[in-house]
């Protein structure tokens, strides 16, 4: 990073990977005494997999960073994802489309991309045009973009299998799955923008102070556009990765991912208030929760058991947090 | 001169527009079809609209403190099953009494991390959410909970009975929003909530106790859901794990088209109770002209943008937001 | 110096918002090398005919002139394009960014594809850190620097151009002395490279000490320009509030009463140590010291804001534990807070709630809190402290700086304490509000109070207080009576200097 | 074509058979979303007694919550933990086919139970185990049609229908099989409308309040299950209408109390019990190499006020 880390920012920055080797260290202990498979947990196929799993939410969660970063949210990107799905998929039906064969997939991923970019817009326009708070502007637009996924094909579902496209989804190159290559090349092009580039760096510096931004004369509407642009991609980059190997979307799927994206964003350390969090600790934040969950599955927990520790855990991590931040007993009592 | 009529006219708009806009709606909806304003669909509106309206009162006092509560969804499928588990073991009256004795632990516990600890609301309700679904699920094994007596229990008469004509489930609804309505804009509790979430660091240099008044906020809560809870239990006597969720975000969204900031320190329960009704409306309104349940999710989205735009600039002074 | 081209003049500038006409046709120019101070009340136009000048407002009628070029200004980013700089009274600085990076705010060096680029900001930086003679690099956190190094990243902002003229809006506001020499000096090597300067301040014994010349505005109205070197402070006070302002030492001398609170061997960690000192009945305590020397502290932990670390307080000689304000309520004192805005006041809510706000629980009838009550408290201590509103409906936030501090004053007055503990009670405030709030001070001493006032303006301590007490670095350095004190010995006695040191 | 597969099939779980049969057989399943009503929360129970009754069967029990996602994570941790065989309960019929492939390009055999996937897939699976979804819907319109008859409104009733999960092919096919069916036997009652409850309860009560706010005559109500008919019920008793008839399938207890009760005229008597049982027999039939049919059905009965006393009380 650029500037001088204090010993508390290597403490936060570290923590969630150190969460992470807890976790790893104690399924590997617990799970393989309780698990009943004779595969052990540790395996580098099952981590592979673990981070192939972790794309669909995980490409969501670092766009949520950027705009985290920015001192907004984003609500609105589980509706985001199943409308890019519901384009992508329906579009390889339309009759020009099949007319092209394999090249329909490609376009077919653009129109879906197109899609995210698009809703991004909307949001982001909304929210620099009229200066209401982007938590209410995307928590009206969750419900707006989940009517219009229903208006696309009422409460049906939209499939279509192609399975070059499956074929495709499903590859491994030097091992990696296609998801992981995604969500590996995703966080590492917005890791760049965040760190090298003056986009991002204005990013920090609007999440920080906004109006020293402004009287800098950084263009924060333009700029609060485009990361809900960035967003709105993201969110339809996890779609095409994951129904390109699905094949089909129900109207309600990717419900409740926001909430999800946020958990992981919050895990890895990103501030709500903005001006501080990093793309890496986020890919650690998401990569603790599918750890979580693939280890409870692993020793057979039950779907409350993980619902509760998950719970648990998240209010765990901010009452850590608070503690790493305490002055002591000079401190204010307010 | 033109200039001050039309800030005039913009404030006018900010200040009454969500009433406004109610009243256009009903006009439109009863010229559409008049089985709109008959008194039977009035009633059944404000019936099903009763159990989101009595988890808004409560979550008014949440965001006017400064805080979020997304746990109240998850929070009303745990006080329902708990209430309909523990009816056929302690009978009614005493079910209920435990139950909002949990509910209201529940409250406390959330109260207890954002008021005396400080923490993040959003982080804490939002694990809350995936916790409390837990709990309910451990509690009822997964299992629907059903009464076992469905026709012998007084139980039913919190959903299902009409007293002087009028459904309990709105008496309910209604009283409870005249009493909200009161404690917070007539006690010094009432006060202090506006204080803390107006500026909690003034609150305390005025001798207020943050802590204990954002703690009560979510004692609020947590009542008001009980008896969204006890409302649900009743009415259908059984449940599905599932029932409430979701409900949070509809809630919030109700708070919201009724104008409180999620900054803090602004709203009213009254406001609340007219947020409310015009989700009620509009999805009922829209039924009946022959729309799809979906275009109520488009229509909402309009709307509670319009609301928070019309208001923020009208505090401004100015349509267009002046960030560059 | 009088035939040299001004670097910027404005002509007849008139600004009317609706309702008000803020700016009436104000002229004011800046010569190369000059110190040319801004003054007038609060309201007055300054801010914004700075305002106009950064492209924020656009003039109804007049004309900017950089240089004698006529010239329309659009934007604050412009106008430093045209080399017109402002450094703002309120920090606005990115905590979690590198200086480097804050210095150049919206114009980080680009090397293609949206790239920073590092090694010329660092060096642009360093750059200009040098002729700024600071003691941290281009890399350090802001957040991890003092107030007064962040203003001057703040500064160094204003050097990313060649600036032909700075503005300074309040820069003092939260330094300490030393560090206004630092300032100063900043200041005079700018004015040496031919830069002219627009300072604005609120503070005699800096406009004196600095400028060239001053200009004053009163209600939106160019009041003229005077030589600062032929004139004075009474002319200057005159000319803003078209009358003359006592600021004189206070030598009044009435009765007092008992010792109220006394405080033995008081401390809170590091913040300050041993402080001991006591107030009687009709006395007005002052504490004078730099920012930082733990005078705001130690207010907090008589409210009970702060847990002390060791110490006693006493009320009426016998021992209190005071762990909340509701506890320093019950034993009758009351603060009134540093910061108006963020801790005195809620800015949403309306006089009457905010006034009431401490005693609501007593002011009910049934479960009810009574409007009449607080109505009655309310106009009661409007009428008292001549506080200037529509109606007690009027929402707080759309008061001036003056008598939004007269709520926060009505407030902790309504609750009739025992001890007031008052800290800053002008801060932000102009110069006839100013002088109303001292003579309150004054008079509640005479009623009776007990009253301590925390300064950071030697004026204002030496006008109110009956003693004073001086600290440094957490420590109680000297107490004065008023009949000792001196500008200079209060100077060196904050300073941490302890030769005269009375044993 | 069929034919040559299941031979096909067969002759490689045989030879997995034979291997698993001296150790023990470990079976995966991962289910649609156990906790969101009685049903599946019961078949999980069942599953899980009906494994621990057999030494020689371990279970991997896992749920996913009703997301495609998380259930197509949970094959991928099935086949990376080499179970020998996967029982799948679809979340979407469609989306969890390439899943399914990948357990068969393992060879792993997949056995689909209650809730088939799409015909896409069943080149990919070994069998499905559940009731015949199709047979249900026409049965459950054959119950509707008789009680109008009897009360002689068959030529002028009309009737709305609360489906299950959009997408889910449960729901698809008990539509189905009840719109193909009712007009042969009865062609003069019409359906006026059809609104997804979800499985439901509480969604469906909010369907009906919408469907009695738009009609004025009510005569029936085909509910996808039970759990539904019950919701719509409660809105119906709550609105103070009577005469409706209500049908609905996968009896459940609440069902049952409202048929005991006179509000409730009809249903399909099927059990979770069954079903689990069914799903895990079928599994281990093919790990032990026995042939099995590729429609694995059990039998769902009509169960209505009439007879309901040939059934007991189901248990969720």
């Amino acid at each position: 990073m650029t500037t001088t880390l204090n010993q508390k920012d290597i403490l936060k920055r570290g923590a969630i990977w150190a969460f992470i080797l807890v976790e790893l260290a104690f399924f590997a202990i617990v799970g393989d005494a309780m698990s009943v498979s004779s595969k052990a947990f540790l395996s580098v196929d099952n981590m592979l997999l673990l981070l192939k799993q972790s794309a669909p939410i995980g490409i969501i969660a670092l766009g949520m960073t950027i705009v985290m970063i920015n001192g907004n949210i984003d609500l609105s990107v589980g509706a985001t994802f199943a409308l890019a799905a519901v384009v992508l998929l329906d579009s390889m039906t339309w009759p020009f489309m099949q007319a092209l064969g394999d090249w329909a997939i490609p376009l077919a991923w653009g129109f879906a991309l197109l899609t995210g970019v698009v809703l991004g817009a909307i949001n982001g326009l909304i929210v620099w045009k009229t200066g209401v708070d982007a938590f209410i502007v995307t928590l009206a637009s969750m419900l707006g973009f989940r009517g219009l996924v229903f208006m696309y094909n009422g409460e049906q579902p939209t499939s279509h299998l192609n399975w070059t496209l499956v074929d495709f989804a499903e590859a491994q190159f030097l091992g990696l799955h296609t998801a992981t290559w995604f969500l590996l090349g995703a966080a590492l092009i917005l890791w760049l923008l965040m760190t090298k580039t003056v986009h991002g760096r204005n990013a920090y510096a609007i999440g920080n102070n906004r109006e020293a931004a402004v009287n800098a004369g950084i263009r924060v509407g333009p700029h609060f556009v485009l990361n809900f642009m960035l967003i709105g991609f993201l969110a339809a980059l996890s779609a095409v990765v994951f129904y390109s190997e699905s094949g089909s979307v129900n109207p309600n799927d990717g419900m409740l991912y926001e909430l999800w994206a946020i958990t992981a964003v919050v895990l890895g350390g990103t501030k709500l208030a903005g001006g501080y969090g990093s793309i890496i600790s986020t890919l650690g934040g998401v990569i603790a929760i599918q750890l979580l969950r693939k280890g409870l599955g692993h020793i057979g927990a039950d779907t409350q058991t993980v619902n509760l520790v998950i719970g648990l855990i998240l209010i765990g991590v901010l009452i850590l947090d608070r503690q790493l931040n305490r002055k002591g007993q000079e401190e204010l009592k307010i | 001169m033109a200039q001050l009529n039309k800030t005039e006219i913009g404030a006018f708009l900010a200040k009454q527009g969500i009433l406004i806009a109610f009243a256009a709606f009903m006009i439109g909806f009863a010229l559409a079809n008049q089985r709109f304003i008959e008194l039977d669909n009035v009633f059944g509106v404000i019936r099903s609209s009763a159990i989101l309206g009595v988890m808004a009162l409560g979550v008014t006092f949440v965001v006017i403190g400064g805080n979020l509560d997304l746990s109240v969804g998850s929070m009303m499928s745990f006080s329902t099953i708990v209430v309909l588990d523990l009816h056929d073991k302690l009978g009614p009256g005493l079910a209920i009494l435990a139950m909002f004795a949990l509910t209201l632990a529940l409250g406390a516990f959330i109260g207890f991390l954002v008021g005396y600890l400080k923490l993040n609301s959003l982080i804490v309700t939002l694990g809350m959410l995936s916790a409390i679904h837990g709990l309910t699920l451990t509690w009822s094994g997964g299992k629907n909970m059903d009464i076992a007596d469905k026709s012998g229990t007084w139980f039913s008469v919190f959903g299902q009975e009409r007293v002087m004509g009028i459904p309990v489930p709105i008496l309910i609804f209604a009283l409870l929003a005249v009493a909200l309505s009161l404690l917070l804009s007539k006690t010094p509790f009432g006060r202090k909530v506006y204080a803390v979430g107006g500026n909690g660091q003034a609150a305390t240099f005025s001798g207020i106790p943050r802590a204990r008044v954002v703690f009560l906020t979510y004692i609020v809560s947590a009542f008001c859901v009980a008896t969204a809870g006890l409302l649900q239990a009743s009415r259908s006597l059984g449940s599905q794990n599932t029932v409430g969720q979701g409900m949070e975000l509809e809630v919030l969204a109700a708070v919201i088209l009724g104008g409180a900031s999620l900054m803090g320190g602004a709203g009213t329960v009254f406001k609340t109770v007219i947020g409310v009704l015009i989700l009620g409306f509009i999805q009922n309104g829209l039924l009946l002209v022959g729309l799809d349940f979906y275009v109520q999710y488009i229509v909402t989205w309009i709307i509670i943008i319009l609301a928070v735009w019309l208001d923020v600039a009208a505090k401004r002074g100015r349509l267009w937001s002046p960030i560059a | 110096m009088t035939d040299q081209t001004p670097v910027l003049r404005l002509e007849g500038i008139v600004k009317t918002f609706p309702g008000v006409r803020a700016l009436d046709g104000v002229a004011f120019s800046v010569l190369p090398g000059e110190v040319h101070a801004l003054m007038g009340e609060n309201g007055a136009g300054k801010s914004t005919l700075m305002k106009v000048l950064g492209g924020i407002h656009a003039p109804d009628e007049g004309q900017i002139f950089i240089a004698e070029e006529p010239t329309v200004m659009t934007s604050p980013m412009q106008a430093k394009a045209k080399g017109v700089v402002f450094i703002h009274q309120e920090l606005s600085l990115a905590d979690e960014l590198s200086v480097a990076e804050n210095i150049f705010l919206g114009e980080l060096p680009l090397k293609g594809l949206g790239r920073v680029d590092w090694p010329k900001l660092y060096a642009d930086t360093d750059a200009i850190l040098k002729t700024l003679n600071v003691g941290f690099d281009a890399r350090t956190r802001v957040g991890d620097l003092s107030i007064a190094n962040q203003q001057m990243v703040e500064i160094g902002r204003a050097l990313t151009v060649d600036p032909r003229a700075v503005i300074f809006d309040e820069p003092t506001a939260s330094l300490t002395d030393a560090e206004k020499v630092v300032l100063f000096d900043v200041i005079a090597d700018l004015q040496s490279r031919g830069v002219g300067i627009v300072y604005i301040s609120h503070r005699m014994e800096e406009i004196f000490k600095i400028t060239d010349r001053i200009s004053v505005l009163r209600d939106g109205q160019y009041r003229g320009t005077l030589n600062t070197a032929e004139t004075d402070e009474d002319e200057v006070t005159q000319l803003m509030i078209g009358r003359s302002l006592d600021l004189s030492r206070n030598e009044s001398h009435h009765e007092m009463g008992d010792v109220a609170l006394e405080v033995r061997g008081l401390g809170c960690g590091a913040l300050y140590q041993d402080v001991s000192f006591s107030v009687r009945r009709g006395e007005v305590l002052g504490f004078y010291g730099l920012v930082g020397a733990g005078r705001t502290e130690i207010a907090e932990t008589i409210f009970g804001l702060r847990t002390p670390s060791a110490g006693q307080i006493l009320l009426n000689g016998e021992e209190v534990r005071i762990a909340s304000p509701i506890d320093a309520l019950g034993h009758g004192i009351s603060l009134v807070p540093e910061d108006r805005k963020s801790q005195g006041l809620v800015l949403g809510m309306n006089c009457r709630d905010n006034m009431t706000l401490p005693q609501v629980d007593d002011l009910t009838a049934g479960p009810f809190v009574s409007d009449g009550a607080e109505i009655a408290i309310f106009d009661q201590y409007r009428d008292k402290l001549d506080i200037r509103t529509p109606g007690w409906r009027q929402i707080v936030g759309n008061l001036s700086g003056g008598n939004q501090q007269k709520i926060v004053i009505g407030k902790w007055l309504s609750m009739r304490p025992e001890v007031l503990i008052v800290d800053e009670p002008t801060r932000g405030i102009d110069v006839g509000s100013k002088s109303e709030i001292h003579n309150l001070i004054r008079e509640l001493a005479a009623q009776g109070f007990a009253v301590i006032v925390i300064s950071s303006e030697m004026p204002e301590v030496l006008h109110v207080s009956d003693r004073i007490v001086a600290m440094f670095s957490g420590r109680v350095m000297r107490e004065f009576t008023a009949d000792e004190v001196t500008e200079d010995n209060l100077i060196q006695a904050i300073s941490g200097i302890t030769d005269d040191k009375v044993a | 074509m069929n034919l040559t597969r299941k031979m096909a099939l067969a002759c490689t779980t045989a030879v997995l058979g034979t291997a698993a049969a001296a150790e023990t057989m470990t079976i995966g399943i991962t289910q649609n979303n156990v906790g969101v009503d009685s049903y599946q929360t019961t078949y999980e129970k069942a599953f899980i007694a009906a494994a621990e009754a057999d030494p020689d069967v371990e279970v991997v029990v896992l749920d996913a919550g009703g997301d495609v996602a998380r259930q197509i994570a949970q094959v991928e941790d099935l086949i990376q933990q080499e179970v020998d065989a996967i029982i799948i309960w679809p979340t979407n019929g469609e989306a969890v086919i390439p899943a399914v492939r990948k357990a068969h390009q393992a060879d792993i055999p997949v056995v689909v139970t209650n809730s088939n996937i799409a015909e896409a897939g069943f080149d990919f699976i070994a069998s499905f185990s559940g009731p015949d979804n199709i047979t249900q819907g026409s049965r459950a319109a054959e119950i509707m049609c008789d009680k109008f008859k009897d009360m002689g409104i068959e030529d002028e009733a009309g009737i709305v229908q609360i489906s299950g999960q959009p997408g889910y092919t449960t729901a698809i096919e008990r539509a189905k099989g009840f719109e193909d069916r009712l007009p042969e036997v009865c062609p003069n009652v019409t359906l006026m409308e059809t609104q997804p409850g979800d499985w439901n309860r509480e969604k469906a009560q909010q369907v009906m309040e919408a469907f009695l706010v738009k009609y004025d005559d009510i005569d029936g109500v085909y509910a996808g299950d039970d759990n539904m008919g019950v919701g719509a019920l409660n809105a119906v008793k709550a609105a103070g209408r009577d005469g409706i008839i209500f049908v609905g399938a996968t009896n459940f207890a609440v069902g049952y109390e409202a048929m005991a009760a006179g509000d409730y005229w009809g249903s399909i008597y099927q059990s979770p019990v069954d079903d689990a049982e069914a799903a895990l027999q079928t599994a281990i039939d093919i790990l032990n190499g026995e042939d099995v049919p590729f429609l694995n059905y059990f039998d769902t009965p009509k169960i209505t006020q009439d007879n309901m006393g040939e059934f007991t009380k189901p248990v969720f």
